[in-house]
This record gives structure tokens, C-alpha cells and sequence, in this order.
């Protein structure tokens, strides 16, 4: 590592940051796999059913009894998955606008990686910041990647020229619209709060004052219920529901392209999730461990908090599952209802009274 | 590294100009979406040029309000409404002439400004430097107070208004 | 008969917070994975290793049979090409000069008998309508192949797996109702 | 043939004379029925109580009757209980009742009054004022004892009998029938399968002894070759005379056969009959013109029955006529368009030839059309010779005739041609001519329609001297070999039209099957052909040609397609 020391601090700024979106990259994807073997899994469970238990490379004949175990729990249920979306047939049906078409599962998925890159997941390693991008707007960075995430479903629905991805296209981009202001107004008490937009500055309030959920409450669900939203799972999957508009603005697709808007879905639920820790559980802190809620001077210590920070995320990932096969969908006046008539006026209540509070309180 | 940044603010003006070119005169398409979707990309490129100012709140608030919400409300809209391919319409001379008076007196009247403007004019943006938000907002609250309340109160009007005008039966 | 509209009673502001909702669906999620999970009570079927029980009057795949003493019962006399409704069945009679069939008496067999399993609906009318009791409708409920041409079964297939079923062996008894008689005079 | 002919619709046709006619009660219901039927010879007889019925809409089943064969009344099947005018015996005048309808007595069994005596429908007079009882509870209860009897010996082998499906023996017993047997012992086994003729398979178990076939073939046919030998149980039907069965009518036999006991050696075991697709079509052996049923599954004809049309052939058909149709679905069927060998689609060929042909001085032209072709396919042809000056000819084929059918003009539609103005008076005229004109080198262009012309003085050295040869064939021959512009056609099953037969009927074919490949039916590319051509309209429809043609051509003034019906009109010849 002594060659590091000889590079101008802008090529160590590109290197690092360059290791570090690969590694988040990575792990993103990975996750995303994953996700999906988990949302299998936990449905099966739920349902009284085994889930995938069948795929086996061939090296798992050599490992006694860890092997068939990791089997049954499907491990690597994602590395075929994989393979079978990337050697489907890629089919365009000749009715649809070509290069929307095509952009359309692209413009879904970059959106939701691009969100990850202000997320604190760590604390530091070395003297690294855990952070791709330490913006002193990084929340409203992420609202505004994340607004754009809505393009890709409307273009897919748009590109499709066919009625049902059509229609939920429509509902995709209505509902994305209502709830995006909810969530924004939702995390407006946090900042006022904390006094910082700055993410980072937001964990360390948290380490040294609590985490936020006790604080903010009310904030935390209408966030939590604004991220289903936007994140189009169950009870907010308006714009596909299987059971009235077939697949909704994914009808259409096939191969890899669908598979796109299945990993764009999967990378919103994890960049929603990681902004729920970060806001609200005190990202890689811990409370009661001193250690663990002060920024690392030992490596070990940093990759522990890497770990405290994914445990988090975990948890709220498999929320989201559980959800999903715990409520039914809602009905799209209702969605719509929520959305305007009870979080708006929530969260401007919030934001009212957090304000009154913090004025009187720094007097 | 002026370099780089002087290369980045080309590149991005120069698609901010061509996208802005293609959604208002793409001679590939006269599909009503792509227009809006290339007033999406000319938003965005506008977006970067912010960033490079260091004006991160604006670049930010630009993408969120603008190419996140505006423009998904007019997709949304150019879609229900089932727009079909523009037709080409026949230039007529008269509009023709009354156009390009327009865009002479208006490139006209931004050049006289630039001409005008000096380097130190440039004050405000240094005083905003690395996009500060608590001093955004100061400089709002405090000395722009009351032409912002004015818009605030603007922007009810037209709200009510529309509410007003789409409201079927008025008692 | 008259209608009675029943009021719906109102939600109360507890209801309407939908939290007793959610709560009892995690309830009932919470309990189905724990059984899952820890109690190992599931209602999937393990399928290769584990077989299903094919119930009694299952209509599986229909096949030809052959009577115990090997010779084929169908005598091609094509009702079930005639009853079959979506057409899977195809009989090629054996015309003027085909084969004599292997059965005494019966003059008549199928030169060739085709089944399109990829067409069949299994709906059993070809075993109902048969009057040779030639046809049976099996247990089988895993049928595959890898190509079309593989699931039209064709009559030695079809045979093989039919297996035999005994019956009262009409036609031989006409022989040797009209053995035991005189030599007819003709 | 002695039936007579059906009034041709002519609309100054005098009014039938008043026919008289006897009142009786059919079921209840008071009739007027002729006084008179035709017999199987066409001779007026006493109006038996069978048809009376029929004309009161009521069938009697029956297995013995036939319309066109002598009466013998020995199935027992028509038996009906009927009863009579009660008569004063002293004044001849019926018996009244106090209400003033006139008295009926029963017929019953002399010596036990109170049971009711049938008597065969087929063969009893109808007296006036008789009342025939075709569905009282003794009528229905004769029936099934009748059946019962006739299935005694049956065997019962329907799955294996061909005749399954149009067998009476089946339809009766479930209309009339009772599902059980009083019969418990061992069935009387006869044999099976014996080989009657060369094209006739006898069951004598299935027999019914209804003598039918016997009547036929000695009165129609004009053989007696068959006979009941044996005794009682024991009667079969054999051909005891001569020891064969080959007359050029045996088929018929089997068609007349009520059940299965005489079978076609030709269709046995071939395909059940309820899969067949009936098409009404017309027999092409002959100039007769014998109206036929086309019984086709899935474009393969399976087999011709006779459609009965007593203008033309009554219900028979001769064996030659009903086998003709193998060659059909022959392999070797011309199913590619050609031009100098190379395949080419229908558009290309016909443009060519279309333009080769505007080109083609005057008389430079010659065109064998076949009188096997349409009547529509002959006019198309002839306005294409009319508008080339073209010599026109058809090739006559003569052969030898009989008694019943059989015509010695073995083309159908020698008429059509003459009609047409193809050939005038004497077909197979002009060929030698246009042999010359080949020679010579007058005639450049030949077109010839279904004849092998090699074999009618056109040698293939002379067909080489031509500068272009069209031949439009159905089965590939030496003229077909040398054509530079080779089209299938299709043959009468597979395409719509009219013949004119012998006597001038004019009668209609109706498709059955497909053309195979490319093959198309003649007047389909010969119309777009006579358009390219002359520029007339060509008609896409057959409708459409047959009503142009009708309006140009003085034979069929005022004729139209849609009233030419399924049994043909006369028209002047």
C-alpha cells in the first residue's frame, strides 16, 4: 500500500471511488440476487410450500453435508435464474415503439443503482470515507435520481403500444408522483432535526443523540409506506397487478429486458431500505457499543460496520418480502386517498410541529 | 483541474443546446414524446451545468421538480390525450417573419446583458459556493422575503383559479 | 324473493388505521412460516422422489389393450375418432386388403392407430363409447417427450403400454358357437 | 329405365290433369291420395297403403320395398294394423254411426277376434275411407316382434361391419326396436365373408333375406344370377346359376342391401361411413351424365354411390362409372405450373401466355379443348378461339353401350362442345386439319385442354415444329411431356360446373376435394386468361360465368345458374 502515498490526492479520490462503485456495484447486484432467491423463499415458507431447493452445481457433490443443505436452501437458485434470463428468447413483438422500447428497462435500472451512491454504508475504512459520494445535498440527490426512476416505467408502458403495460404506466407514474411528496415532506423534520442534508451528518446525530425513529415516528411510517409506494411492491404493486392488467407495464417483455425491471425493483428496494437506515436506524451505529458508534480507526472495526449497516438493510428488505405476501392490494382510489388526504396533511403537521419544537427548543 | 471542468461545461452546454434543438425541432421524429423525453435529457444536461457551478441544491431540485415531476405530469398528459404524430404544418411567411423577429430581439437583449454583465457579477454564486443550503436559505428568507411570500401567494391564485375553472357546477 | 340490503357497519378509527388488518395478516404469515420453518409442515410434493397417489377413477392417458391371449382388441371400428372432441384420435382402417387381424372371427384391425397426446383432453369418451372394451384410459399423469412428433403415440406404443385387460372375448365365442354347430351346408 | 322423366320448369307448362284420387286416414289424419302410383316400371298400379302414408308424411319402416324394384312383402316390417269401411252388405253403402261418422272395422285375426291383424303396408290396395294405423300400440308391437325375429340369427357384429351407419337394420331397432331378446339359444352361424363376385363380399349371417339384391339383379340387371338356396334357418342368398356375380351392376346390390350383408369389395374395411363428406356430383364415364354422391374425408374420395335422379339414372349407376375415381388422388398428378420446364407461379405462366397470344397472328392458332371439360371451361375457351381465329376441336371417344346405362359416347360432355361451338357437328373433325396447319407451318401455337393429342394423329414430331404448346392436363401423358406451358388442372371433383349430357340434360358438379398442389380447376386461370386476352369481363365466380355464358349462347337462353337445381334442367340439343 506504499505506492498509495506517492499518487496527487485527486488519482487516489478517482481510484478509491472507482474500487468503491464496483464493490457497491457488486454488492448491489449480488444482493439484488439474492433478494429475489430470499422473496422465493420466504413466500414458499409462508405459503407451506419448500421454495427452490433443486439447483446444484456440480462441485456440490464433493462437500458432505454443508452441500446438499446450501441446496435445499436454494443458494444457487440465483446463478440459474441468471443464466436462464440472460439464454431466453429475447422477443420484440413488431408492434412496439423500437427504441423505447429498448431504453425503457435501461432508464428503470440506472436510476436505482445511481441512488446507492450517496449512502454512507460504513463508517470509514482506513481513512476512506464508506461513501461513494459524500454530497452535502445527498438527500435531495436521491429524491431527485429516484423521481427519475419513474421514466422507465412509463416508457416501457409507452413503448409497448399495448394496452395493458399502457395502463400501468399511467398508474405507475400517478402514484409515483403522489407519493414522492409525502416522502419528501416526511424527511424534511429529520433535517430540521439534525440541521444537515448531509447524510453522514445525519448518522453521527444519530450516534451521539438516538436513533431518529424515536424521534420521528410518524416520519418513519409515512416514509416506510411512501417507499412501498414507490417502490411498486404489494400493497402498492398497482402498476403491474398480475390480476387485472396481466403484468402491467412489463407485460411485454421477455428475456433480459425483463429482467431489468425485476432488478431495477430489487436495487429501489435496497437503495430504499439503506436510506431508511441511514435516516431513521442510525446506519452503521450501534447504540450501547461505543465502538461501534464512533467512526473506526481499525479496519476490522470499519468492515464491522459495513456489516451493522447490511445486517439493517437486511432486516428492512425482508419487511418488504414479508409484506408482500401478507397484505393485498390495495385499490387504486385508496391508494390515491392515503397518498393525498392522509400523509401530505401527516407529514405538514410533522414538519409544523417538529419546527415549533426545535425553534422553542434553541431558545 | 480547469481543464477538465472547462471541457465538462462545453460538453453539457452543447447538449443542453442540441437536446433543446431536437425537442423542439427533431427532423427524425414528430412523436410528442420524444420531444418531451428530449425536454427531460435538455433538464438533466441543465442539471450538470448547475453542478458544475457547485450549485448542488439547484442541480438537485432542477432533476427532482422538473424532469421528476413537471414532465412525468406532461407524459402523462400527451399520453391520456393519445396524441398522434404531428402533422407538418405549412410555414406561412407572415408567422415566419414575426418568428425570427422574435429570436433576433431576444438573442439581441441576452447578448447587450452579457456585454453588459461583469466578471464580479458572479458575486452571488461565489457566496454560494459548494451549493449551501442553510445560506440558500438565509438569503431567501432574509433578503428576498417578500418578493418570495408574493410568489407563494402568486402561485395560490393559479391554484385556486384552475380549481375554479375545473369545477363543473358552481353554486 | 326479496332482497335484504344489510347495512355496512362503519369502520371505527382503529379499523380505518388498518393496523388491525396488518396485524392480523402477520398473525397468520408469522404462523404458516414458523410451521414451515421449524415444524417442517409443508404441502409441497417432493415430485421425482416422491409419487403421487393416483386416485381411484383418475383418467389418465387412454391406450389400446389386448386380451389375454395377446391378440389386440380394437377392431377399428373408429367410434372413438368419432366421439373424440378435440380430434386426437386417428384410425387408419385397414381397407380391402389389409392384414387379416390376429383375433379369430374378427375380420377387421386398425392398420395404424394414432393418438396425439399433445391433443388429448383425457375426457375418456374414447373408453366410453368403445364396444370392444379395446381402449382404457390409464393412470399415467407425467406425460413428456421432447418433441410433437414424439407425443403422437402410435399403435405398437400404444400397445406396449396398455398392457392387457381380459374380457369376455366376444368373437371368440361366435367361433366356437359356430365350431360346436353342423358343417353348413352351402 | 322406363321411370318418368321430371317436367323440365317451363313457365307455359300445361296444368297437369285432375288425378284422382281416394280419401283415407292416415294416424288420424283425413287424406286425399292418387288413386294410382307408378310401379317399378313406371306403370300406374292401385295406391298401396305405404305410399298413401308417405304422402301423409309418415314412413313406414320397411326392408323389402323398394320404389324401383317388383313387390314381394317378405320382411313382414311394414306390417300396420289398419281397419275398413264397415259396409251394409245388402245396399253396398258404409255403415254410419248415431254421430254420422261412418263405421270401421279392424281387421283382425278371423279366429280370435279380438286381436288385431296386421297387413304388409307394401302390398295392400288402399280402399276408400280406409284408416291406417301407423303408430297404434298393436302397430308398434308387430314391429318389434318383426325385428325381434330378423336379429335372431344377427350377429351383431356392427363395429366390424361396414354398413354400420346407413344400416335400417340399426336405425329401425332403435326407432322401433326393443332393447332385449327372447331368444336364448345358440344363434344359427352362417358363413362369412364369401366372395359373391369380383367386387361383392357376402356376410350371410347378416342377411335378412329381404330378397332385394335377387329382384335387382334379375329384373334391372338383367341376370339372374342370384338366389335364396338352403332351407329355414338355413336360407342364404348365392349366386346359383351361374356361380358368379360380375355383372357391370353388381354394386348396386349394395347400395340396395338394407344391412350389411352385401358389402363392397372396393370400400370394405376402407372407412366408416359417417366420416364421409357427401358431395352431389356427376358420374364422368359416359355422355349418361348419372348423377352421383361424392363421399370424400379430408380430401381423399373414399367412394361414388348413385344419387337417384329419374330424369337420368333413376337410383343405379354401373360398376365402371362407380369404381372410376382412384385416379384422382393418384401420386402422379401434374400439381406445378411450367413454363419451358421451369415452375412458375399461376400469374407468371398465365401473363405469359396471355401476351405470347395478343401477339399470335390470325390463324396461327389452333385449340383442342376435351369434352371432359365443363361446359364453362368450353365457352371460355371458345371466346379465347373466336378472338385468335382459331380452329377449335374436341377428340371424340366412343366405346360400346347397354341395355340400362352404359352410353356408347364415353365422353360427358360431347354436348358441351357442340353448344359451345368447340365442335360443330362431328367431333375430331378438324384434327387433321391442324395436323396439315402444323405441318405446313401455318399454325404456330397449340393449345390443347385434357387430351393427349399424340395419340389423335399429333405425333410428338409434329408438336416439336410449334412454337409454343399450352397444355392444361390432370394426370401427366406424352402431349404434357413436350408443353411449353405445362398447367394442372383439376379434375371434375375438384371443381365447380355444369355438363350436358347425351340427351341434354344439363346438369351441375359441385366440389368435393381439393386440387393437389397447384393444380387449379381450368376456367379459375381461364378466365383471368380470356380477360388478358380479349379484354372481357372474366368472372371470378362460376355463378357469374355460367349466367354470361347462358345469355350468349341460344341453347341455354334463360337459364341461370341458381335454377338449374341438384338434378339438372333439359336443354335443346
Amino acid at each position: 500500500m506504499e505506492f498509495l502515498q506517492y499518487l496527487s490526492p485527486s488519482t487516489q479520490f478517482v481510484l478509491f471511488s472507482a474500487l468503491k462503485i464496483f464493490a457497491v456495484f457488486g454488492v448491489v447486484m449480488t444482493a439484488v440476487a439474492y433478494a429475489v432467491l430470499v422473496e422465493r423463499k420466504v413466500s414458499a415458507w409462508i405459503q407451506n410450500r419448500v421454495g427452490p431447493n433443486r439447483t446444484a452445481p456440480f462441485f456440490i457433490n464433493y462437500l458432505p453435508v454443508i452441500g446438499p443443505f446450501l441446496v435445499r436452501l436454494g443458494i444457487f437458485q440465483p446463478m440459474a435464474d441468471g443464466l436462464k434470463f440472460l439464454l431466453k428468447e429475447d422477443f420484440t413483438p413488431n408492434y412496439v415503439r423500437k427504441v423505447y422500447f429498448w431504453i425503457a428497462p435501461a432508464i428503470t435500472v440506472i436510476p436505482a443503482l445511481m441512488t446507492v451512491a450517496v449512502i454512507p454504508f460504513g463508517s470509514t475504512l482506513g481513512t476512506e470515507k464508506m461513501v461513494i459520494a459524500d454530497l452535502n445535498v445527498g438527500i435531495l440527490y436521491t429524491f431527485g435520481i429516484v423521481s427519475l426512476g419513474v421514466y422507465g416505467i412509463v416508457l416501457a408502458g409507452y413503448g409497448s403500444n399495448s394496452k395493458y403495460p399502457f395502463l400501468g404506466s399511467i398508474r405507475s407514474s400517478a402514484q409515483m408522483i403522489s407519493y414522492e411528496i409525502p416522502m419528501g415532506m416526511s424527511v424534511i423534520p429529520i433535517f430540521l432535526v439534525a440541521g444537515s442534508l448531509n447524510l453522514g451528518d445525519i448518522i453521527r446525530y444519530q450516534a451521539e443523540h438516538g436513533w431518529m425513529i424515536l424521534k420521528q415516528p410518524v416520519a418513519f411510517v409515512i416514509f416506510l409506506i411512501a417507499a412501498f409506494a414507490e417502490t411498486n411492491r404489494l400493497p402498492f404493486d398497482l402498476p403491474e397487478s398480475e390480476s387485472e392488467l396481466v403484468g402491467g407495464y412489463h407485460t411485454e417483455y421477455s428475456s433480459m429486458k425483463l429482467a431489468l425491471f425485476f432488478l431495477g425493483e430489487y436495487a429501489n428496494m435496497i437503495a430504499s431500505s439503506a436510506m431508511m437506515v441511514t435516516l431513521f436506524c442510525g446506519g452503521w451505529t450501534l447504540p450501547f457499543v461505543t465502538a461501534l458508534s464512533t467512526p473506526s480507526s481499525s479496519i476490522l472495526i470499519g468492515l464491522l460496520h459495513i456489516g451493522v449497516f447490511f445486517a439493517k438493510m437486511a432486516l428492512f428488505m425482508i419487511l418488504f418480502i414479508w409484506v408482500r405476501w401478507m397484505l393485498p392490494r390495495f385499490r387504486y382510489d385508496q391508494l390515491m386517498d392515503i397518498g393525498w388526504r392522509r400523509f401530505i396533511p401527516a407529514a405538514l403537521i410533522n414538519i409544523v410541529v417538529t419546527a415549533l419544537v426545535v425553534a422553542f427548543l434553541h431558545d | 483541474m480547469p481543464q477538465f471542468t472547462d471541457i465538462l461545461f462545453f460538453g453539457l452546454a452543447g447538449l443542453v443546446l442540441l437536446f433543446g434543438f431536437l425537442t423542439v425541432a427533431n427532423p427524425f421524429s414528430r412523436n410528442p414524446v420524444t420531444s418531451a423525453m428530449f425536454l427531460v435529457l435538455t433538464i438533466v444536461s441543465l442539471a450538470g451545468l448547475y453542478v458544475l457551478l457547485h450549485a448542488f441544491f439547484l442541480a438537485a431540485v432542477q432533476v427532482l421538480v422538473y424532469a421528476g415531476a413537471v414532465m412525468v405530469l406532461f407524459l402523462f398528459v400527451i399520453m391520456l390525450l393519445d396524441l398522434k404524430e404531428e402533422e407538418h404544418r405549412r410555414l406561412k411567411s407572415g408567422i415566419l417573419a414575426v418568428g425570427s423577429l422574435a429570436v433576433v430581439a431576444f438573442v439581441g437583449i441576452l447578448l447587450a446583458t452579457l456585454l453588459k454583465a461583469k466578471p464580479a457579477a458572479s458575486a452571488v454564486a461565489g457566496r454560494l459556493v459548494e451549493g449551501d443550503t442553510a445560506k440558500l436559505g438565509t438569503l431567501l428568507f432574509e433578503n428576498w422575503l417578500l418578493p418570495f411570500e408574493i410568489l407563494s401567494v402568486l402561485l395560490l391564485v393559479a391554484m385556486v383559479g384552475v380549481i375554479l375553472l375545473t369545477k363543473k357546477d358552481l353554486k | 324473493m326479496s332482497t335484504k340490503v344489510v347495512a355496512r357497519a362503519p369502520l371505527t378509527f382503529y379499523e380505518r388505521t388498518y393496523l388491525p388488518t396488518i396485524l392480523s395478516g402477520l398473525k397468520v404469515t408469522a404462523k404458516h412460516f414458523t410451521d414451515t420453518v421449524f415444524r417442517g409442515k409443508t404441502v409441497t410434493m417432493e415430485y421425482p422422489e416422491e409419487r403421487w397417489v393416483v386416485p381411484e377413477g383418475y383418467r389418465g392417458a387412454p391406450y389400446l389393450v389386448k386380451d389375454q391371449e395377446g391378440a389386440i382388441k380394437c377392431v377399428s371400428c373408429q367410434l372413438c375418432e368419432f366421439v373424440c372432441p378435440p380430434k386426437a384420435i386417428r384410425i387408419t382402417p385397414p381397407g380391402a386388403d389389409g392384414a387379416p387381424a390376429d383375433r379369430t372371427n374378427a375380420e377387421k384391425m386398425p392398420k395404424e392407430f394414432e393418438i396425439n397426446m399433445l391433443r388429448c383432453i383425457f375426457c375418456g369418451m374414447c373408453q366410453e363409447v368403445c364396444p370392444e372394451e379395446a381402449i382404457f384410459l390409464q393412470k399415467d399423469y407425467s406425460l413428456t417427450g421432447e418433441s410433437r412428433a414424439e407425443m403422437i403415440f402410435d399403435k405398437a406404443k400404444l400397445l406396449k403400454l396398455g398392457g392387457t385387460h381380459g374380457g369376455v372375448q366376444k368373437w371368440k365365442h361366435k367361433l366356437e358357437g359356430a365350431k360346436a354347430q353342423e358343417v353348413f351346408p352351402v | 329405365m322406363s321411370a318418368p322423366a321430371i317436367p323440365a320448369p317451363a313457365p307455359a307448362a300445361p296444368a297437369p290433369p285432375p288425378v284422382e284420387t281416394l280419401t283415407v286416414k292416415v294416424n288420424g289424419k283425413t287424406l286425399q291420395v292418387p288413386k294410382t302410383h307408378p310401379d317399378w316400371q313406371g306403370k300406374p298400379q292401385p295406391t298401396t297403403m305405404l305410399q298413401a302414408a308417405r304422402c301423409g308424411g309418415v314412413d313406414i319402416p320397411h326392408y323389402c320395398y323398394h320404389d324401383k324394384l317388383p313387390i314381394a312383402g317378405n320382411c313382414r316390417m311394414c306390417l300396420v294394423e289398419f281397419g275398413t269401411l264397415m259396409m251394409d252388405p245388402a245396399t253396398r253403402k258404409p255403415i254410419l254411426n248415431e254421430d254420422g261418422t261412418p263405421k270401421i272395422s279392424k281387421s283382425v285375426l278371423p279366429y280370435e277376434p279380438g286381436t288385431p291383424r296386421g297387413a304388409i303396408s307394401c302390398a295392400t290396395p288402399i280402399s276408400p275411407g280406409m284408416e291406417i294405423y301407423a303408430d297404434s300400440p298393436a302397430t308398434k308391437q308387430m314391429r318389434e316382434s318383426v325385428l325381434e325375429s330378423l336379429l335372431i340369427n344377427h350377429p351383431l357384429d356392427c363395429t366390424i361391419c361396414d354398413q354400420a351407419g346407413e344400416c335400417k337394420l340399426q336405425e329401425y331397432s332403435v326407432e322401433h326396436g326393443q332393447a332385449g331378446s327372447h331368444f336364448v339359444e345358440a344363434k344359427v352361424h352362417k358363413p362369412k365373408a364369401v366372395d359373391l363376385g369380383p367386387r361383392i363380399v357376402l356376410d350371410d349371417e347378416r342377411c335378412i333375406l329381404c330378397t332385394r339384391c335377387i329382384r335387382f339383379t334379375k329384373d334391372i340387371a338383367g341376370d339372374d344370377a342370384l338366389g335364396i338356396v338352403n332351407r329355414g334357418s338355413y336360407n342364404t342368398i348365392s349366386a346359383f346359376q351361374t356361380g358368379k356375380f360380375d355383372n357391370n351392376y353388381t354394386l348396386n346390390t349394395v347400395d340396395l342391401c338394407p344391412v350389411g350383408a352385401l358389402t363392397s369389395k372396393d370400400f370394405r374395411f376402407k372407412m366408416r361411413v359417417w366420416f364421409l363428406k357427401e358431395t352431389k356430383s356427376l358420374c364422368t364415364g359416359c355422355g349418361t351424365g348419372c348423377n352421383i354422391t361424392v363421399g370424400s374425408r379430408e380430401g381423399i374420395i373414399h367412394r361414388y354411390e348413385p344419387r337417384e335422379n329419374d330424369a337420368v339414372n333413376g337410383p343405379w349407376m354401373c360398376d365402371t362409372g362407380r369404381l372410376n375415381y382412384k385416379w384422382i388422388g393418384r401420386p402422379d398428378r401434374l400439381t406445378e405450373v411450367r413454363v419451358n420446364g421451369q415452375k412458375v407461379t399461376w400469374a407468371t405462366a398465365v401473363k405469359d401466355i396471355g401476351s405470347r397470344l395478343i401477339r399470335a397472328s390470325s390463324g396461327s392458332v389452333a385449340l383442342i379443348a376435351s369434352a371432359r371439360q365443363t361446359t364453362e371451361e368450353l365457352f371460355l375457351l371458345k371466346s379465347l378461339a373466336t378472338r385468335l381465329g382459331a380452329v377449335t376441336d374436341s377428340v371424340p371417344r366412343e366405346g360400346e353401350a347397354d341395355h340400362l346405362l352404359v352410353n356408347a359416347d364415353r365422353n360427358p360432355n360431347t354436348n358441351g362442345t357442340r353448344l359451345t361451338g368447340i365442335a360443330f357437328t362431328e367431333a375430331g373433325m378438324q384434327l387433321p386439319l391442324i395436323a396439315a396447319g402444323i405441318e405446313a407451318g401455318t399454325i404456330r401455337t397449340l393449345i390443347v385442354f385434357g387430351e393427349d393429342v399424340t395419340k389423335h394423329g399429333i405425333g410428338p414430331e409434329l408438336l416439336a415444329k410449334l412454337e409454343m404448346l399450352v397444355v392444361s392436363d390432370i394426370l401427366p401423358n406424352a402431349t404434357t411431356a413436350v408443353a411449353t406451358h405445362l398447367l394442372p388442372g383439376a379434375s371434375h371433383a375438384e371443381k365447380r360446373g355444369t355438363f350436358i349430357s347425351v340427351k341434354g340434360r344439363l346438369q351441375k358438379l359441385t366440389k368435393a376435394v381439393e386440387s393437389p398442389g397447384d393444380a387449379r380447376a381450368e376456367w379459375e386461370f381461364l378466365h383471368e386468361l380470356v380477360h388478358d386476352v380479349t379484354g372481357r369481363n372474366g368472372f371470378t365466380s362460376i355463378e357469374g360465368l355460367f349466367n354470361l355464358m347462358a345469355r350468349e349462347t341460344p341453347a341455354f337462353a334463360g337459364l341461370e345458374w341458381a335454377n338449374i337445381g341438384d338434378k339438372g334442367v333439359d336443354v335443346k340439343i
